[in-house]
């Protein structure tokens, strides 16, 4: 089973990366695209067998732990079949 | 003095810490990263590097190292633990020192030497430093933007935690020689304490006059006096 | 384990031709197995058997001198540098990975050539490359530039090795085709080496490092054929570089060598497996069983034919000594590192090996390996016609130059010549807190200390050099002015120049013309290295950089390694005192055939290159190289792309922090 | 409105920085979890105004330039509202 844990930096944090992804789309021609922030996808193959529960709990206590920083970061976990 | 050179698979300043520990009169020596324990050390230092490749974020999973235990409670005892680079990286994920290290604004990686201003001289890291002079050291990383949320800022302020900040050749603060964004031109912080430092540049890579500069020594020298 | 039937057709989609694959059948005493083919194809290639040039290299002074061991014997080349201690260096391509994705492309070639130095059991001091691509103006240039930057100094960052010179060149002819040449140097205790041989029966074989995929497979002959629009298609799988694996594989690689526990040891590159169980065995004059069910893969299914060619990064083979497979295993697991035993060394000069309970292969190792039985050729050759009409131009047709002013500005500031601040400033110059010349000026000089530590006193300087455009126009003394240039930057620091070696970035060889640049380079690049005593460590040929639009210049990026004997010689680029004599040595004739004056001013590439008298140039450099040492000199730069004028500019400006200026009569 | 856009290295190619993060969650004692990917979120903000397929299109145009580079990497499109 596949759970993906979407980290993203806070808002208030500036997002360079971002910033120049968004100039560059523009030079391309892609105004509508108002701005662009970027983070990571992790993406996590895992043995089945727990529920649904203890499954997001034990991602939860890993993206707490490691997979995000709390100091800079936010995440968010995407449950197969869930609307995100 | 007894020092303690901390190695992570991919730390790759270890040599260069030994030798400016050495060169100061301290006997210093590796410890693995694996061993648990700091017994009979005086200094512990985290050296430069990119443990673990720095994957994921610099320094996250150094931190779950089995010596960063014996990291915290030898800070805990107040004994002296200094962060270089990818060392200070480890201490703020391990929440040993408040904030965090975010990518350059350049989105690119730096190797040039910096000029630095000591903003507090009484603390053991920093009181060789003579009064007024700016420290000409080297950085070189990729992500040493320092964070912290604005009430974390007030209170480094309030308590003269900021060590070192980037300046220009005559010591003073300027948008144009801060290399990578730092919030505040932050380059060097300790904890309430006093007994944590943390700093981007490279002091160990600033001992001698034929790399550069000496500068770096008087960091050791306040260690030591 | 369903093996696809072997044909000649085959055999020749393999990149093999007819005569080739009967010499295999010949070799084998019967047609060889689809597993078998692929092995041959690869080792055949000219990327590892160096077919079409080895001829021409042969007639290079490749011994002798401080060498402790002669080009092609081992790995890399190591030199004598007095103490006890030898250093070790070599400079390698990665031309047409990078072509297709820049960032990757670069970063393996930086992680292929660090492994030619530690698996000798040097450890690297430096690294430098030498990059050339089409011009800026181009989108798809500066993307290529930028990935290809980065990727160089995100690998050699991590890895822990300065990356301390180097030169990046920008031509139309690279557009299409970018060159990336990295070279790396190291250390090593002279009697504390490791060589790439595999002997004594029984003595277990390992692989150490990361999982083998199915990466790059194909990867070496890869190299070997003219990059098309479909050849991107057919390479989906892109090598990706792993530094932090590589800096465990270099510790623990240097660990085990220290412990004494190998009988020897190989980096595995191009062609992976195949290429390390066949060059160590035969080398050792012995065979191996090799057992593929216990090399630890990445993917599920692989078949034998993959699994002996991948090309998949950070692995090496290891022929440890019987009875130390213990103490091996717990190196490698200190260092969190994969560590398979997946064979052992036979008396029987045989490599067998094995899969699925099955044999896959059984092959004379001596008849894969370049200097055994891999094909040697003789290519025709015919001179172009273009090199005579050039040498004809007629300058007096040239309009004056109205104000030299403009013309000056528009030579300094042309992108061959002007700083590449903004490239090494991503580098780490200093880490491992030795480099005592920092780049921006003629050579790199790193400091010397001895395995545990201790200051020698020494440093090693090492620069890369080649002007594409000379021998383009004059390939015998084009290279001959590279191999004189990398020496003249190595003197300017207070080096003695040791030796060098080469990465010759040519076309097709099959094409006449192209093979005359490349046989006359050869030859120019062999007379140089006699002259000024600096034998040739070896190197490597990358051939076919040319794309449907254009070939590129023929380029010999030659790597000069010098010795600093003593600190006190240290020689910085850059003016130091207000009130010093400025010099110049040697003689300044009107010669601007293929400069970059005529090529930004007056947008010709055309003339005959400057003149070049060895045995003066040799005088002129141990002339400086004595005055340094006398204490007389306290800078010097060399005088080359944009002539005296930017040479003088240079010194001016490279020290950043103090600039200066200068008056001339 | 925001969209999101997944980049993933594609299947064949090796994630070393994926291996190890698995390596030390495994160390951390979350053995269920046995393989780790990690890619790009790129949330962009766009203009409202286009209808859902010209927006589509646009974001797939900028995904195939520049957010993605297709000789190792595959992208997915996340639309508001949708199950990925």
């Amino acid at each position: 089973m596949r759970v993906a844990v979407k980290v993203r930096l806070k808002r208030s944090i500036l997002d360079p990366q971002g910033k120049t992804v968004q100039q560059a789309l523009q030079h391309l021609g892609f105004e509508q695209i108002r701005e662009v922030r970027i983070g990571k996808l992790i993406e996590l193959e895992i043995e089945e067998g727990q529920n649904r529960a203890e499954t997001l709990r034990m991602i939860e206590e890993a993206s707490r732990k490691l997979l995000s920083n709390p100091v800079m970061e936010d995440f968010e976990i995407e449950y197969p079949g869930e609307t995100p | 003095m007894k020092s303690a050179v901390i190695v992570f698979p991919g730390s790759n300043c270890d040599h260069d810490m030994l030798r400016a520990l050495t060169l100061m009169g301290h006997r210093a020596e590796f410890v693995w990263h694996k061993t648990g324990n700091l017994s009979g050390y005086d200094l512990a230092a985290l050296p430069g590097g990119f443990s673990y490749g720095d994957y994921l974020r610099a320094g996250a999973i150094a931190r779950f190292s089995a010596i960063m235990k014996a990291v915290a409670d030898f800070a805990a005892k107040g004994k002296p633990v200094l962060g270089v680079c990818n060392g200070f990286q480890v201490l703020t994920e391990a929440g040993l020192l408040p904030g965090a290290l975010l990518r350059n604004q350049n989105l690119r990686f730096i190797c040039r030497p910096v000029y630095l201003r000591a903003e507090n001289l009484r603390t053991r890291f920093t009181q060789a430093i003579p009064p007024g002079t700016a420290l000409k050291i080297p950085i070189a990383h990729g992500e040493g933007r320092f964070h912290i949320d604005p009430q974390g800022l007030k209170q480094l302020q309030d308590r003269e935690q900021i060590v070192f900040r980037y300046a220009n050749a005559r010591g003073e603060t300027d948008p144009g020689a801060n290399p990578n964004g730092s919030l505040d031109h932050i380059a060097g912080i300790i904890n309430r304490e006093g007994n944590v430092l943390g700093m981007m540049p490279h002091p160990e890579r600033a001992m001698e006059a034929i790399l550069g500069s000496e500068d770096g020594r008087r960091i050791f020298e306040s260690l030591v006096a | 384990m369903h093996q696809p039937p072997v044909t000649l057709t085959l055999a020749l989609q393999h990149g093999l031709s007819e005569e080739e694959f009967e010499r295999i059948q010949k070799i084998l005493g019967r047609t060889p197995n689809f597993t078998e083919l692929g092995i041959f194809s690869v080792m055949w290639s000219e990327h590892c058997s160096y077919k079409n040039s080895i001829a021409e290299l042969k007639k290079l002074p490749r011994s002798g001198g401080r060498l402790l061991v002669s080009a092609g014997e081992e790995n890399a080349g190591l030199v004598d540098i007095g103490g006890g201690l030898a250093v070790c260096f070599k400079i390698e391509s990665h031309n047409h990975p990078s072509a297709v994705e820049p960032y990757q492309g670069a970063a393996t070639g930086v992680g292929g050539i660090m492994r030619d130095i530690f698996t000798m059991g040097a450890r690297p001091i430096a690294a430098l490359n030498s990059l050339r691509f089409g011009r800026l103006e181009n989108a798809r240039n500066r993307y290529l530039f930028d990935g290809v930057v980065r990727g160089i100094a995100d690998y050699g960052n991590c890895l822990g090795v300065p990356t301390v010179a180097g030169e990046v060149y920008f031509e139309d002819c690279y557009d299409g085709n970018p060159l990336v040449n990295a070279m790396t140097v190291g250390i090593v205790a002279q009697r504390q080496t490791a060589s790439a041989i595999a002997k004594g029966d029984g003595n277990p074989v390992f692989i150490i490092g990361s999982r083998t995929g199915r990466d790059g497979i194909h990867g070496a002959t890869f190299a070997s054929e003219e990059l098309s629009e479909d050849s991107e298609a057919k390479r989906p799988n892109v090598q990706v570089g792993d530094p932090f694996a590589e800096k465990l594989l270099l510790e623990a690689t240097l660990e085990m060598i220290q412990a004494g526990i190998l009988v020897g040891i190989q980096d595995m590159g191009a062609a992976g497996i195949t290429c390390s169980t066949t060059e160590m065995s035969a080398k050792g004059g012995s065979g191996m069983i090799i057992d593929l069910d216990k090399v630890p893969v990445r993917e599920e299914g692989m078949s034998a034919y993959e699994i002996m060619l991948s090309e998949s990064q950070e692995r090496m083979l290891a022929v440890v000594k019987k009875g130390c497979e213990a103490e091996a295993r717990a190196i490698c697991d200190k260092w969190d590192l994969l560590c398979a035993e997946i064979g052992r060394v036979i008396a029987e000069p045989l490599l067998k090996v094995f899969y699925r309970g099955e044999q896959v292969a059984e092959i004379p190792p001596h008849e894969c390996v370049l200097g055994g039985g891999a094909p040697v050729y003789h290519r025709e050759y015919r001179k172009p016609a273009y090199i005579d009409e050039a040498q004809r131009f007629d300058f007096s047709t040239l309009p004056a130059v109205e104000n030299l002013q403009t013309a000056f500005l528009k030579v300094f500031s042309s992108p061959n010549v002007v700083s590449k601040h903004w490239v090494y400033e991503q580098y780490d110059t200093q880490v491992q807190a030795n480099t005592t010349l920092l780049p921006g000026g003629d050579a790199a000089v790193v400091r010397i200390l001895t395995p545990d530590g201790k200051d020698t006193n020494k440093a090693i300087a090492a620069k890369t050099d080649c002007n594409g455009r000379y021998v383009y126009l004059n390939p015998r003394r084009g290279a001959q002015i590279a191999v004189v240039e990398s020496a003249r930057n190595v003197v300017a620091t207070g080096a003695q120049p040791l030796a060098v070696t080469n990465c010759l970035n040519f076309g097709n060889p099959y094409k006449p013309e192209m093979f005359y640049l490349f046989r006359e380079a050869v030859a120019g690049m062999g007379e140089a290295c006699r002259a000024l005593e600096t034998p040739v460590t070896g190197g490597n040929v990358s051939f076919y950089n040319e794309s449907p639009e254009n070939a590129v210049y023929p380029t010999p990026t030659i790597g000069m390694v010098g010795l600093v004997e003593d600190l006190a010689h240290l020689t910085p680029a850059y003016f130091r005192q207000e009130g010093d004599l400025i010099y110049l040595v040697g003689e300044t004739k009107a010669e601007i055939g293929g400069s970059e004056f005529l090529k930004e001013y007056y947008g010709l590439v055309t003339g005959d290159i400057p003149s070049l008298d060895l045995e003066l140039e040799k005088k002129t450099q141990q002339a400086l190289l004595a005055a340094i040492r006398r204490g007389w000199i306290r800078s010097a730069h060399d005088v080359s792309d944009g002539g005296l004028a930017a040479a003088l500019a240079e010194c001016c400006i490279i020290n950043r922090e103090k600039p200066s200026g200068a008056t001339v009569k």
